[in-house]
């Protein structure tokens, strides 16, 4: 049981608020940190932001370490959705409301996220487009995660009603610009006969560009997920193989999301438990109308 | 000793190779009840490779064992334990960190009601230790221990194995006189019990105390066996032994010239170490050759670290040539003209892994190189000059140190110290497990330097040796110098009364030059 | 030249002289360092965590640190026989996984719940025993040899779930991660429990000795007459058991099967092992020692939690604190040299 | 006394026998497979791969391999150095991420390319040094000591840029990471030369042989007049400035400063150093089987993605291959044991 601070006792007052990521060195993240500290700032409450660095059990230690410290509310931007399941219980049970942001966790109060399965969708519809529905591609997986494998099975949505393109190799990487890099490398000595790239996120996606430039390749297109600053500046970049990204957008996610957490704690449920962001498509073509984050 | 009985432990056709090299081939050798079989041979002959065969720790490719008429096989060393072959073996196997009780139990635990049982563990260790005449805490820490009563511990430890033959390879390389008699003793009593033992040493007189048969092994080969008790014109005299062993006859292994003793060169006034070592004072002289004698842990090698600057002192002055010889670290020794053969080589003074070229040049590589980049012509000129001079052959020159002898691997440390042209040359025990072609090369070269009007200091717990070879001797016990000696006129009770404090009045001692205090 | 003083003669031979009193004492010193220096390494950060952090001092933290503690705890303690035995075992954390994801298939297969226990203990053990069996009879290196089974077992890990995580949510050993008994989580009762059982073997069975035997100087402790062989295949045997109960902990805590669990893990077990005095070397070290080395990483990374400390710079304090208290604790040598 | 008759010049004493043939032959033979074994490793691997992997043998794939392996082969070659002094350095991979995050941030603020370039190697250096100064002067074993500032450097990378990768895609050393010489990538220069540069240290310089010397025999070394400290300082400021160069690479090859840059990439080193042939305990080993070693786990990683395997069957695969690679090249033990 906690005592002290101003959490656990539904006096509707958001005064202490717990941020976890699962990995603040992914700028993906850290939009999400950026614009939290700019409301604790304007707001006026504590925030206390734990890196997960992608160790569920870290994140367990996380959230008792912040039931320890009485929070009133936690945004939970787990690196598993069930594998959490466990210590959102114990944080619920301390009286502290939980709510997921970008990836859902089991029992959490509430979640925000992107409709990641819609933005795999997204994005693998736009490098069908621009193959024209006829052609080789390599899909590059990221961690085993919700939000990387939702984004490949919407992928593989789009290419299942388009028979004409094949995938000719899937790697996993790590979700950064190092593996997208070197895996595209191999994968394209390994086939010549490629046109295309889904990556399951921006960085990946512009290491896979860069190996392309690397190797002199011309002739193949590129697509990824995030909308990050990078993928804007290639984007804008008329010699990029990068066409488009789902973007999301990760700040507003996560004040959303503050949002949804206080009125929670209010005593305001949401009607809907997750509310779902929609991805837009960022494009060569209208990059220049995209906000970014 | 009956003859007709069966040996207790017979070996017959024995051959091993390890590799390439043929260790042992085609041997044959018993052990008989209530004998010491000698066992003699210079290094590498394969005497120990033999002992560790009946001692199961190695697998012999052919051949058989039988243990009182019956063939065993002896596929570990708790194998040959229980058929009663007991061990002491040439390298010192305890372990560092254990207590000394620890390591007499070890692989034989007291148990009580499964657990282990401490306090028994610790009694039987005492035991042990009587047995021996060892009075040694069996609760310390054995790496504490000096190395000659760790050896009197793994001596504790075999004799209590209640075993019918117990081998001593090389026991009393680390020990000095007085704990080799203690020994003695122990090896006579239990003869006497009706063991058989097999004692391997490269010192004659050893063996000539001890021994009713020796067998002479050389390249792997028995040569022969040789029964001491005979007389007439079967008996046997040290030159025939000595012949068995290299083939032909050494006549005088001790050297030494008629030194031109000069100027003092090397004066330790008050010196004194950490661990209740010294005050010591002495002088050495150009083209002197002082020995150093004294019971295991008498604090001789600890004075030679001191002056060397192995070691911090914490009090007094050495010169060398006038000049302070003030010493931090091993590099400014070397610098001011000070050369350590350490007392043990493979611990303190070979890279194994390295060359015999690596070995000999390491410590004046800055000689031989221009801005940090070694000049390999001039490096290798100034090593075979030194091979040369050891003798060593110069087709040794690429191999790994650790595939030569003892005796070679111990001239390449005297090699490197040779190439730094000391003026003060300190040689800790050097002749320890070297055979005896080597060491009369080693005393050969001993007296060369000298010759060349360096100061040479020599340790060694060989009192024959340490006798024949020096001018002067100095005898230390609990840390101090209590005699100084004239080595061509001291015998060795007298310097065993010294060294033990058993001081006779009457006994011979010679005042000379040094000062003793 | 005359003699000296103490010539009588039946005055003991000098060699068996005991050692002089201050050498005694030196000893004594560096003993009692040895055993409660890294203890004070602990008080310290305590101390300075309480004075610091905010709730840092409550039994409900306590029991929070416990719980966190008890999985590298647990790893540590396996890790510390094996590196008596002057080995290493870098796969402890893939065999976490391998062994926790085992256990959670038997269960959602239906297994009953002891026997899918059970069954992580012993996929455990035999991936352990694997390494030992490389380790001792091809004597190959363990660095290498665990680094290349912590690289197939991770992939083992992912395979056996085809490279995602399986949720359990009713798991049947749930409790053994969340539970508690008597206000302590079973976790920590676990740890205790593994602790009792390794201090049992190392301190009070032959096994425990030969251990020590082995890591202290192999070559004797084969001349001995013990069988190194087995000793080091038990070691490592008992350390691949130790991550199995682990990796039973770590999915009971997150009700799921998850193949990166443990992923980087042994170097902390490591670092407890090595803060609780056990040598790298072999041959020295106690299991208690590592319990606490255990406990200062879970203090450390806890209090900076509580104290709102930017990960990297909990990187950096961590980094820091490890070196500072490995130095501290290498005092006990300078305090033995005097001997 | 007098001098004694063995004396005479054409009567060489027995123990200067040579060692007799058949041992020269064996510890030819040892000396032989020592320094081809791993060789034939990789022969056979490359030939695996050739009859799998489409396209492995061409030019295009070999330049690839290569360019991949530079990093790994520039840390496990100062990584070699620290492991012959029998040290080790977990630290690599983090100083890796330090040195290129600073260069980069260097270059981003206007510092001049070459200056820029300089910077990373220094504070790849330093952080080198740092780590040598402990392991030297307080000699603290060097697996924790790394262990530590593995945790801080990493805390370092991700604090100088608050945490975020930072992108700077017209680098003025952009080059180095992706341009190429007459054909030949950049980095596999760079990789050249720093292993031309390493070569000449250890086989040629006094410094290298008293590496060896250190490594070999510690106690030793210092008797034999061996600065031991300075030794193992260089070793370990040796291994950060390459640790320096390879960071420069990886920030050029991503075109970014990536705080995680490096992250496990000391374990690969390490596999890469032991299965060239040097010894973990130190004095024995060359710095040539390390690049052999490297383009091994280079050609392996290559190999299987060409043949699309899934990466936790890579993984699997990889740790099978340490293993049988480390097995096949301790024959030559076997075949020492002769000597
Ligand atoms: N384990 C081993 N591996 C390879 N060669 C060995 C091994 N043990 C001994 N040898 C070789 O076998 C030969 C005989 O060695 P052994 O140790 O039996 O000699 P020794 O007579 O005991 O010599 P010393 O008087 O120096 O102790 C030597 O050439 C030695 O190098
Ligand atoms: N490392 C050490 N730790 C504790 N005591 C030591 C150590 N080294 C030497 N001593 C003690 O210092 C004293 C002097 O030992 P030293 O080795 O100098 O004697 P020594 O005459 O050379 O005898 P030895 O034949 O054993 O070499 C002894 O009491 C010894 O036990
Ligand atoms: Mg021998
Ligand atoms: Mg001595």
């Amino acid at each position: 049981d906690t005592s002290t601070g101003g959490g656990g006792g539904g006096d509707g007052e958001v005064e202490k608020v717990g941020l976890m990521l699962q990995d603040i060195s992914n700028p993906f993240f850290a939009s999400m940190q950026d614009s939290m500290e700019a409301a604790a700032e304007e707001q006026g409450f504590d925030l206390n932001v734990q890196d997960g660095r992608q160790d569920l059990a870290a994140q367990n230690d996380q959230i008792d370490a912040f039931i320890q410290q009485g929070m009133d509310l936690i945004l939970l931007n787990a690196v598993d959705s069930s594998g959490i399941a466990s210590a959102v219980a114990r944080a619920e049970a301390a009286g502290i409301t939980v709510v997921a942001v970008d990836v859902d966790a089991e029992g959490a109060a509430a979640a925000v996220t992107t409709d990641n399965v819609e933005a795999g969708r997204q994005s693998c519809q736009a490098l069908v487009d621009a193959l024209g529905g006829q052609g080789n591609i390599f899909m590059i997986e990221g961690t085993p995660t919700t939000a990387p494998q939702d984004r490949v099975k919407g992928c593989e949505e789009v290419l299942a009603e388009n028979p004409g393109i094949t995938v000719v190799a899937r790697q996993a990487g790590n979700n950064d610009r190092a593996s997208g890099l070197a895996l595209t490398t191999d994968m394209l000595t390994a086939n010549q006969d490629v046109q295309g790239i889904f990556a399951i996120n921006d960085p990946e996606a512009l290491g896979a560009d860069l190996a392309v430039a690397q190797a002199g390749r011309s002739g193949v297109t590129i697509v990824g997920v995030d909308g990050s600053p990078e993928a804007v500046n290639a984007l804008e970049d008329p010699a990029s193989n990068f066409v488009a990204s789902a973007a999301q957008d990760p700040g507003g996610m996560a004040l959303e999301a503050l949002e949804v957490g206080k009125d929670i704690v209010a005593g305001d449920a949401p009607a809907e438990r997750v509310t779902l962001l929609e991805p837009s498509l960022v494009t060569k073509d209208n990059v220049s109308s995209y906000e970014g984050w | 000793m009956s003859e007709s009985t069966t040996p207790l432990l017979e070996v017959e056709g024995i051959s091993k190779r390890f590799g390439a090299t043929l260790a042992l081939s085609d041997v044959s050798f018993d052990v008989r009840a209530g004998e010491v079989h000698a066992l003699m041979g210079e290094n590498g002959a394969g005497k120990s490779t033999l002992m560790k065969i009946i001692s199961g720790n190695y697998q012999p490719d052919t051949g058989s064992i039988r243990i009182s008429g019956s063939p065993v096989t002896m596929a570990s060393p708790r194998d040959a334990m229980v058929v009663g072959v007991a061990i002491i073996h040439q390298e010192l196997n305890t372990i560092p960190e254990m207590t000394v009780a620890e390591n007499l139990a070890t692989g034989n635990e007291p148990l009580r009601f499964g657990m282990l049982d401490r306090r028994t563990m610790v009694a039987q260790a005492r035991e042990k230790l009587a047995r021996v005449g060892a009075d040694i805490d069996p609760n310390r820490p054995i790496g504490r221990l000096s190395v000659g009563m760790q050896q009197m511990v793994e001596i504790a430890r075999a004799v209590a194995e209640n075993a019918t033959v117990l081998v001593l390879d090389e026991p009393t390389a680390a020990l000095s006189r007085t704990e080799s008699q203690q020994l003695f003793e122990l090896i006579r009593s239990m003869r006497s019990r009706g063991m058989g033992l097999v004692y391997i040493s490269h010192r004659m007189e050893e063996v000539w105390e001890l021994a009713d048969r020796v067998t002479v092994f050389r390249d792997g080969q028995l040569i022969g066996t040789r029964d001491m008790r005979a007389s007439g014109p079967e008996q046997v005299g040290p030159g025939d032994i000595v012949k068995m062993m290299v083939g032909r006859d050494i006549d005088d292994l001790y050297v030494r010239n008629a030194h031109q003793s000069g100027e003092v060169r090397l004066t330790v006034r008050d010196l004194t170490g950490p661990g209740d070592i010294g005050p010591v004072s002495f002088d050495v002289r150009g083209g002197q050759v002082v020995g150093m004698v004294g019971l295991i842990g008498a604090g001789r090698t600890e004075v030679a670290r001191l002056i060397y600057g192995a070691d911090r002192r914490t009090g007094g002055a050495v010169t060398l040539d006038g000049q302070p010889l003030e010493v931090r670290n091993p590099i400014d020794g070397i610098k001011a003209g000070v050369g350590l053969l350490p007392e043990s080589r493979k611990d303190q003074a070979l890279f194994l892994d390295l060359s015999v070229k690596d070995n000999i040049g390491m410590s004046t590589l800055p000689d031989h190189s221009s801005a940090g980049v070694v000049r390999n012509g001039s490096l290798l000129t100034a090593v075979r000059g030194v091979m040369d001079q050891l003798k060593v052959r110069s087709n040794a020159l690429k191999l790994e140190s650790r595939a030569l002898s003892g005796g070679n691997q111990q001239k390449l440390v005297l090699g490197r110290l040779l190439l730094q042209k000391p003026k003060l040359l300190i040689l800790d025990e050097p002749t320890r497990g070297v055979d005896i072609g080597a060491k009369s090369e080693i005393y050969r070269l001993i007296n060369e330097i000298a010759g060349t009007g360096a100061a040479v200091l020599v340790i060694s717990s060989d009192l024959p040796e340490a006798l024949g070879i020096s001018d002067e001797l100095l005898v230390m016990r609990n840390g101090r110098i209590v005699a100084t000696l004239d080595a061509r006129t001291a015998d060795e009770e007298s310097v065993m009364q010294h060294a033990t404090g058993v001081y006779d009045d009457g006994a011979t001692t010679n005042e000379t030059a040094g000062t003793a205090r | 030249m005359n003699p000296i003083t103490d010539t009588t003669p039946d005055n003991p031979l000098p060699d068996t002289k005991p050692e002089p009193a201050a050498v005694r004492r030196g000893s004594v010193i560096a003993h009692w360092w040895d055993r409660v220096g890294i203890f004070l390494v602990l008080l310290i950060l305590i101390a300075l965590m309480a004075a610091l952090a905010p709730n840092f001092l409550s039994v409900d933290n306590a029991i929070n640190v416990a719980r966190s503690v008890s999985i590298n705890a647990i790893l540590a303690a396996g890790l510390t026989v094996v590196i008596l035995t002057a080995g290493i075992d870098l796969s402890v954390g893939s065999i976490l996984a391998v062994a926790g994801v085992g256990s959670v298939l038997l269960a959602v297969d239906g297994v009953p719940t002891p026997l899918a226990l059970l069954g992580g203990i012993l996929i455990g053990a035999v991936a352990g025993a694997l390494n030992g069996a490389f380790v001792a009879w091809l004597a190959l290196p363990a660095f290498i040899v665990t680094l290349g089974s912590m690289t197939y077992l991770r992939g083992l890990a992912y395979s056996l779930l085809d490279g995602q995580p399986l949720v359990a949510s009713d798991l049947g050993f749930r409790g053994i991660g969340n539970g508690s008994v008597a206000g302590i989580p079973q976790p920590v009762v676990v740890m205790v429990v593994v602790y009792a059982i390794f201090w049992f073997l190392l301190e009070r069975t032959r096994f425990g000795r030969h251990v020590y035997a082995v890591g202290g100087n192999m070559e004797a402790a084969r001349l001995a007459g013990i069988n190194v062989k087995r000793v080091l295949l038990s070691a490592y045997m008992l350390a691949g058991a130790a991550a199995g109960v682990a990796g039973l902990i770590f999915s009971a805590r997150v009700l799921s099967a998850q193949p990166t669990a443990g992923q980087g893990y042994e170097l902390d077990a490591i670092a407890a092992v090595v803060l609780g005095g056990t040598s790298l070397a072999g041959g020295r070290g106690r299991i208690l020692g590592t319990l606490v080395g255990a406990v200062i990483i879970g203090v450390l990374s806890n209090g900076l939690i509580l104290l709102d400390v930017p990960f990297f710079y909990q990187l950096i304090i961590k980094g820091v604190v490890i070196i500072i208290a490995i130095a501290l604790d290498s005092l006990k040598r300078f305090s033995r040299a005097g001997t």
